[in-house]
């Protein structure tokens, strides 16, 4: 992996595909709290601010309702 | 304390509903039925002379010095295996008595040496003590007859020496290694007179043996026949220090044997829960690091790392220290800077490092070695049961049925343990393994598992699922217990999921690779067998999926009913010493001590007010975060107490990225380790045998490590901690780790009831220690999870993104050694290197063939990251298209070939799973070469220290 | 055709009876091989018509079939040797063929299993209880009582263990039974197999009895449906005389060094594979099937003196005219054995010792012949019956030498567990060496100066007897089995008897 | 057929226990003439021993031998029974005729202590033994 931002985007994809199988509703409010409570500032920062074309739906579900509600 | 040597009471304990009354010398004696007399008198302060029974071993009956007299019976039974009866009438010391036992001591000495003042047992030789016992003056025998006189003695082994003519022939070596350790490996050869002992076959010495240099024979031998070379060399120790020992999670604890402030041996301390008097080659006899010459004992510095280092006091060091830190802080901000604690140091050591990046440098960038280890286990047992750490105490065993190992490799990585688990397999519980290799543990002498299920690395999930599935498909689970502790929801809806035709052994064959019936067979055994118990290592943790892994096992032993009692429950082995401890203490970003999250306010706010400044409230970074961050530069300083992350996490190329980019990299550790590399400060460590404090092992069970020497630099790594603290303006004052102690016990709920004085009267407690569990918990969730109900978790198989292909088309897995620990650095400054000089590759002899390779051939192993070259062992232990190694030396790095995956909750990487082509090589690669020029240039120390 | 019986057994064999029932059939004869009357001076004997003749060989038929052989002993069974008898557990010596089913059934075969098994298995407690039947190996334990532990005890599995390792020297009942009558032994031990609930049995033989092991193997195959579904598995010993003690033959059943156990815990309770197991000698399980026969409790019952009941197949070795098999009931006398049944020694000579019991036995002097067979009569005469082996020694025996052959032989065949007999017996070996040769001087290492407690003085022929006789005590005391235990016996003994033997005076 | 092969066979007709041990290690030592290391290390690898283990039962047993001994053995009984009937007065002559070629083992009863002096050649028996017939029964080996 090549770079801070797809290492991210990588990351959060990972954690959406393993909720994924709770269902999309479930998957994506879970993912947004694991990175609420696991990720540094800086990275959660990173995520929003850079290109999220290679997040999943769910991740990038959850990276929306981050932005909603940081 | 003073030296005397445990006492011993001849036979096993026994455990009985029923008390027996006896008299023995006229003295009124209550114990449990079934206690031998010998016990019983001892127990009641008159013991009888005996050599071939201790109390570590089943009584065998053939020394007959112990013969004693009982009204109603004939003869002179031999107390130690003569059970009490009530209403006995015992006499041990008649004339007849004494004039037996000296006869048989007279045989005795017949045939042995008689420089007793020259023998290294003079003076703490039972055969010595029990001669003057029974008062032998004269051998009649005369010295002319048959005798094992001049037979010379076995060097081999590096740790001890047997010397069979001062052999008596009692055979508690050879009940030790066959009861205690398991191994088998001795026996008597030959009969009658010219009975002897042998270490494995006629032309075998101890080092040829099948012996682990566990000691137990060398601590079951009565005479100086099995004796250890430290004490023939330095002498009878004159004081012992009860402590715990700093390698694996199993916590043993050890007398620590000195003669001034040299430690003459270690000997497993009787009384220990953990180990139970037992010990292995590490705790025992792998203590010479300490010792050793590479120890660094004077601070270092130098301004960048192409310079050689340059010795300087601990005030200078410290505060070139602490002007490196302030001012990173005053230009990139407390979020530039971070520490590791380590899984080796104390519970005290850790929680002060925490503090230090919390409360001093201002950040949540704290981590530790589990990330790279246990976190998953954190994270999947306080998912699913509401307490990160395993289940049970390690004497759980006992009562097991069926014990499930999976990823874990206990009789090279946690082999005190292991030896409870064999002797518990010995007794009749069955075996399931699950492990891509074939452990020992699937068939060695007298164990052999029930069933082996040989995974393709990375489908554990895709393992467990199928075994939940054929629980729940074929009514196996335990409905009763769920309803009752569970969620019953969530059950039904794991239940359901499960069940689906997908997740059948069949289906996922293809998968997995495990024969579907032998995988309903096991998972059949596990669920109606008995008292079902998971162990499980870092084969699970360290995958893509190590959180799912835990939390499938979690799921398992709930819908089983396999929680709450003796002999069940789910057994994460941990790692390193403390490893529990390190997590317990907040060492992870996100979580203060206790698993209390940062974000939390009313616990940020208890920390708050006990330490006088404001919290960060937002989680820290992990190490591999930290490392892209320094990358990227937002971070600059690190600080790392006990760990080497260059040998030990993986990528090395992206950790050496990392701690290149960094501005001040502080290295707090015994020895100049690979990431030392890169630093531009260096803090002399001290051993555990050099301080005080806690180490918590991996059932949870807090015991304490004392000093028994002065520290080589002269400081405790508290000591140092509190001293760059200070220099950092915190004004810390601890004098003694029980403060630090008292500290964690006032702001962790779990630690609640715990205290160094409490610890010296106990030895030890199990968290949680509070009101609710005053004297602790060796069996958790006894009436109930902490969480409320049980929580399943639907853990779907998702297979790593790290997959095989044309290039690299065979799959590497690692782990340990019986001899080697972790890294190595301690280990292989020691003796031990006589079994394991380098890491090898373990390879099928189908892809060695194809490659071209045969045994001891020198092999490129490369990934997508990065290449090294080593040894290869031809070895069907492995499945075609596996391979296998270990990362002990950094020789090898083999490191530099896993890669950064990593489990997708935890981010501890995946190093179970690297896809690797192997090829013939002529030697070590241009990177090993290369890396070893800058580990030459790195390591240079200037001449004279600057002024 | 005239029908010729001529015994198979080994001690037959090797006295040559193939060759000579290979002789008879060629002179045309339908020869039949039978078990041995265990009229052993006179093997190979040759049955025709009831009427014997023996010891013969090849060069003897002619005369024999032509009636003219002076060879002729009469009819076998009116033989006085034979008439003198009381055969329980040999009543088919001579009679029946080894491994013949019709023969078997024929004498009474299988009526003590058929009734075991109407009866059940607490009747055939309490019958074997009151028969008085007591351990046939030397320990004379009570039968009964050890199948009742057994019974009793708690386990799934358990086990017939039959100790057919007969190593005394001047035994050979068990080797007899075995090779001429291996289906009474069968029976035995499926009565106690129904009796205390197992459904495995070994037996145990030593690997000096390869046609026992034969014999019982085939015997085995032929009635494996009669006594299923209880089986039977022969092990063969591998040379170790130790192995006849009951715990180092578990042992060596489960495939371990044949060292011997400590007991507690009693093999009743936990024995093979530490399951209850009866472990009973060849003797004492052959006589089962005739006490659980209609009537047989009584019967044996009644026989005997004192706490020795029944009969004892009692085996006349070594130096003595008429060697054999001699079964009769409890009670009977040295004197009687040894002269009146045994005729005197083989070689004429007086009679010097007999030693009662195999090589742990005691060397016992003419003056004591008259102590009735029994077990506690002989154990008040520091003696014992153990097996039921009289080995007869003329005047030219050297009992100091056989003295020292005692503790040689404790030496050689020590499993060396125990301490007094590991070193004791080695160290026995040479105190006799010294006593023959007078005392003994302080040796190199006694002498040095730095041996201050040595004492440097001869010591005298009477303290090396002295320090035999603690040896011996040491030994008898404090050894782990009966191997060392019971060494002292014939060293004693012989001490005691014949001191001259050892160039002392009389004592 | 290799030796590891004519082990397989062996072990394949016994079942795989411990208990199966020293039936297996007759078996190899009537094969062969003896229990060797290798032997020991397969044997023990089949029944899931130590090797230590099977060492030790190996040499606890007078009837395994070490190493190959090519010479025919007459067993001897040197028990009491055949020596109230004279064989000591015979072992001179036996060793004699002995020499080096024949190894004369002792053995402590053959069971046929009326008979003696006895003597047994693999499994054949001979009793009643005078000094003619012993150093004639030597030498016929």
């Amino acid at each position: 992996m090549s770079g801070t931002q797809d290492r991210l985007v990588y990351m959060a994809n990972q954690i959406a595909r393993n909720f994924a199988v709770q269902g999309e509703a479930v998957a994506i409010a879970a993912t947004a709290r694991h990175i609420l409570d696991f990720w540094d500032p800086r990275m959660r920062e990173a995520i929003l601010a850079g290109d999220r074309a290679g997040l999943s739906d769910i991740a990038a579900g959850a990276i929306a309702r981050l932005q909603a509600s940081p | 304390m003073g030296y005397e040597p445990q006492a011993d009471f001849g036979t096993p304990e026994v455990r009985a509903d029923t008390q027996v009354t006896l008299t023995i010398d006229g003295r009124s004696v209550t114990v449990p039925a079934g206690t031998s007399v010998m016990r019983a008198a001892t127990t009641s302060g008159g013991a009888i002379p005996s050599l071939c029974a201790t109390d570590s071993l089943a009584a065998f009956g053939s020394c007959r010095m112990c013969l004693v007299e009982v009204e109603g019976m004939r003869g002179t039974p031999a107390s130690c295996t003569t059970p009490v009866a009530q209403d006995m009438i015992v006499r041990t010391q008649t004339p007849r008595l004494e004039k037996l036992r000296r006869g048989v001591m007279e045989l005795y000495i017949s045939d042995h040496p008689l420089d007793c003042l020259t023998c290294s047992a003079n003076n703490d030789c039972e055969l010595q003590d029990t001669a003057a016992e029974v008062g032998l003056r004269d051998v009649r025998y005369g010295y002319a007859g048959a005798h094992h006189l001049g037979q010379q003695p076995d060097l081999s082994n590096p740790y001890f020496l047997f010397a069979p003519d001062k052999c008596i022939v009692c055979s508690r070596c050879v009940r030790a290694c066959d009861e205690v350790q398991g191994t088998l490996a001795l026996s008597v050869e030959g009969r009658g007179f010219a009975s002897k002992i042998s270490a494995g076959q006629r032309a075998d010495d101890f080092l040829s043996s099948d012996c682990v240099s566990c000691g137990a024979c060398v601590q079951a031998c009565p005479t100086s026949a099995l004796m250890e070379k430290s004490v023939k060399e330095h002498g009878k120790p004159e004081r012992a220090v009860i402590t715990t020992c700093a390698y694996c999670g199993v916590g043993c604890t050890f007398r620590a044997e000195m003669r001034g402030e040299q430690l003459v041996r270690m000997v497993p301390w009787k009384d220990g829960k953990a180990n139970r008097g037992h010990s292995c080659v590490k705790g025992r006899f792998a203590w010479g690091y300490a010792h050793h010459q590479d120890r660094i004992t004077t601070p270092m510095i130098r301004e960048s790392v192409d310079q050689p280092w340059r010795e300087v006091s601990w005030d200078e060091a410290l505060a070139f220290t602490a002007g490196r830190i302030s001012a990173i802080k005053a230009q990139h901000g407390a979020r530039a800077l971070g520490g590791i604690t380590s899984s080796r140091c104390t519970n005290e050591e850790t929680f002060l490092v925490q503090k230090l990046v919390r409360a001093g440098f201002g950040s949540n960038n704290v981590d530790t070695c589990a990330r790279v280890c246990h976190s998953p286990t954190g994270y999947g047992l306080k998912t699913t049961f509401g307490t990160s750490a395993g289940t049970q105490d390690f004497d759980s065993v006992m009562d097991a049925d069926v014990i499930l190992v999976i990823g874990a490799n206990p009789t090279d990585a946690h082999p005190v343990f292991a030896s409870r688990m064999k002797r518990r397999l010995r007794q009749g519980a069955q075996l399931i393994v699950i492990d891509p290799r074939r452990i020992d543990l699937v068939r060695s002498p007298h164990v052999q598992a029930a069933h082996h299920l040989p995974l393709q690395p990375g489908t554990n999930v895709a393992v467990l699922t199928a075994m939940a599935h054929v629980i729940v498909t074929e009514g196996l689970a335990d409905e009763d217990f769920v309803r009752d502790r569970c969620d019953w929801d969530e059950y039904q809806d794991w239940a359901r999921f499960v069940s689906d035709p997908q997740h059948s052994p069949e289906f996922l064959e293809a998968v997995t690779k495990v024969p579907a019936a032998e995988l309903r067979a096991a998972a059949r055994l596990y669920a109606t067998g008995g008292n079902g118990a998971i162990y499980y290592g870092l084969g699970v943790t360290e995958h893509s999926q190590g959180s799912s892994t835990v939390m499938a096992i979690a799921n398992l032993a709930m819908a089983t009913g396999n929680i709450g009692r003796p002999g069940v429950g789910v057994n994460p082995l941990r790692g390193q010493n403390n490893v529990q401890g390190a997590c317990d203490m907040g060492s992870f970003p996100h979580e203060l001590s206790g698993y209390r999250h940062i974000s939390d306010g009313a616990t940020r706010t208890m920390f708050e007010q006990d330490w006088g400044v404001a919290l960060d409230p937002e989680p820290g970074l992990r190490i591999p975060n930290m490392l892209d961050a320094a990358v990227d530069g937002t971070f600059k300083a690190i600080y790392i107490q006990g760990e080497d992350i260059l040998q030990s996490d993986p990528n090395t190329h992206h950790v050496a990225a990392g701690l290149a980019a960094m501005d001040c990299v502080i290295v707090h550790d015994l020895f100049l380790n690979e990431t030392a590399n890169y630093a531009h400060v260096f803090l002399p460590g001290s051993t555990f045998l050099e301080k005080n404090g806690t180490f918590t092992n991996a059932e949870r069970r807090i015991q304490p490590v004392r000093k028994v020497m002065e520290p080589a630099n002269g400081l405790e790594d508290w000591q140092v901690t509190q001293a760059l603290a200070n220099a950092l303006g915190l004004g810390w004052a601890y004098t003694h780790p029980a403060q630090i102690l008292d500290e964690i016990a006032r702001l962790t709920p779990t630690f609640a009831g715990v205290s160094w004085d409490r610890l010296e009267r106990e030895a030890s407690l199990q968290w949680p220690v509070n009101d609710q569990f005053p004297d602790g918990a060796p069996v958790m969730y006894v009436d109930g999870f902490v969480r409320g109900k049980g929580h399943f978790v639907v853990t779907d198989y998702v297979p790593t993104d790290e997959k095989t292909g044309p290039r690299y088309p065979l799959l590497l897995t690692t782990g340990r050694i019986l001899s080697q620990y972790n890294v190595g650095a301690q280990t292989r400054r020691t003796a031990n290197t006589a079994w394991h000089p380098e890491d090898v590759l373990e390879i099928h002899p189908l892809d060695a063939e194809n490659r071209g390779l045969k045994e001891g051939d020198w092999a490129r192993l490369a990934s997508r990251t990065g290449e090294t070259s080593l040894r290869v062992s031809v070895t069907d232990r492995v499945a075609p298209g596996v391979v296998y190694t270990t990362f002990h030396h950094p020789e090898t790095q083999a490191n530099v070939v896993t890669t950064d995956y990593s489990d997708w909750a935890t981010n501890c990487p995946e190093y179970k799973v690297t896809a690797v082509q192997v090829t013939p090589s002529n030697g070590p690669s241009d990177w090993q070469e290369d890396y070893a020029g800058l580990t030459a240039r790195s390591r240079r120390i200037a001449a004279e220290p600057a002024e | 055709m005239t029908a010729v019986r001529i015994s198979d057994d080994a001690l037959a064999l090797a006295c040559g009876a193939d060759a000579l029932a290979a002789a008879f059939e060629a002179a045309g004869c339908a020869v039949e091989r039978v078990s041995s009357w265990g009229m052993h001076w006179l093997e190979p004997l040759v049955e025709i018509d009831g009427m014997g003749f023996g010891p013969a060989t090849p060069e003897d038929v002619d005369a024999i079939l032509s009636g003219k052989s002076a060879k002729a002993i009469g009819p076998i069974a009116a033989h006085p040797f034979i008439a003198g008898q009381q055969r329980l557990t040999f009543a088919r010596a001579g009679r029946t063929r080894a491994l013949s089913l019709e023969d078997y059934e024929r004498t009474g075969g299988w009526a003590g299993l058929e009734r075991a098994r109407r009866i059940g298995p607490e009747h055939v407690l309490d019958e074997v209880a009151r028969s008085g039947l007591r351990g046939r190996g030397g320990a004379g334990f009570p039968a009964g009582v050890k199948w009742r532990t057994v019974a009793q005890a708690p386990g799934a599995r358990k086990f017939i263990v039959c100790n057919a390792d007969e190593g005394d020297s001047g035994t050979f009942a068990d080797r007899m039974l075995m090779e001429g009558d291996p289906l009474q032994l069968i029976e035995g031990m499926a009565i106690a197999a129904h009796a205390v609930g197992a459904a495995q049995g070994y037996i145990y033989i030593r690997s000096e009895y390869p046609h026992a092991i034969r014999k019982l193997r085939d015997a085995l195959k032929l009635c494996a449906d009669i006594i299923a579904p209880f089986t039977i598995d022969v092990r063969v010993g591998a040379g170790a005389y130790v192995c006849g003690e009951e715990t180092s033959l578990l042992n060596s059943l489960e495939g371990k060094r044949g060292e011997v156990r400590a007991k507690p815990p009693l093999p009743a309770l936990q024995g093979l594979f530490g399951c209850p197991t009866v472990v009973n000698n060849v003797l004492t399980l052959a006589a089962v099937p005739h006490i659980l026969a209609e009537g047989g409790a009584q019967d044996y019952e009644a026989r005997g003196t004192g706490r020795s009941k029944g009969t004892m197949p009692i085996q006349l070795a070594g130096n003595i005219r008429h060697g054999g098999l001699y079964e009769t009931s409890f009670g009977i006398t040295l004197n009687q054995l040894i002269f009146e049944i045994g005729g005197g020694t083989a070689s004429g000579r007086p009679v010097k010792a007999v030693q009662v019991g195999g090589p742990l036995g005691a060397y016992l002097h003419p003056g004591q012949f008259d102590i009735p067979f029994d077990y506690e009569a002989y154990a008040a005469a520091d003696a014992l019956i153990g097996h039921g082996g009289i080995t007869v020694f003329d005047d030219t025996a050297d009992m100091a030498a056989l003295a020292r052959f005692a503790m040689e032989f404790c030496a050689a065949e020590s499993c060396g567990k125990c301490t007094p007999c590991r070193i004791g017996s080695v160290r026995g070996q040479e105190i006799i060496d010294r006593i023959l040769s007078g005392g003994r001087q302080a040796d190199a290492v006694e002498l040095l100066p730095q041996m201050h407690n040595a004492r440097l003085a001869q010591r005298s022929q009477a303290e090396e007897v002295q320090l035999l006789e603690e040896l011996c005590a040491v030994m008898k005391d404090a050894s782990l089995c009966a191997l060392g235990g019971f060494t002292p016996y014939p060293v004693v003994s012989a001490l005691r008897h014949w001191p001259a033997d050892f160039g002392l005076g009389a004592r | 057929m290799t030796t590891e092969a004519v082990i397989a066979e062996i072990l394949a007709a016994h079942p795989r226990e411990q208990s199966a041990l020293l039936p297996i290690l007759h078996d190899v030592q009537a094969e062969f003439g003896y229990v060797d290391a290798a032997a020991e290390r397969i044997i023990a690898d089949a029944l899931n021993l130590s090797r230590a283990e099977v060492h030790g039962v190996v040499s606890f047993y007078h009837d395994f031998r070490s190493a190959p001994d090519p010479r025919p053995v007459v067993q001897i009984c040197q028990a009491e029974s055949c020596k109230a009937r004279g064989i000591d007065t015979l072992m001179q002559a036996a060793r004699d005729a002995a020499g080096e070629r024949v190894r004369l083992a002792p053995v402590y009863c053959l069971g046929l202590c009326s008979v003696g002096p006895n003597a047994r050649v693999r499994d054949q028996l001979h009793a009643r033994l005078d000094e003619a017939q012993l150093v004639s029964l030597v030498k016929a080996q």
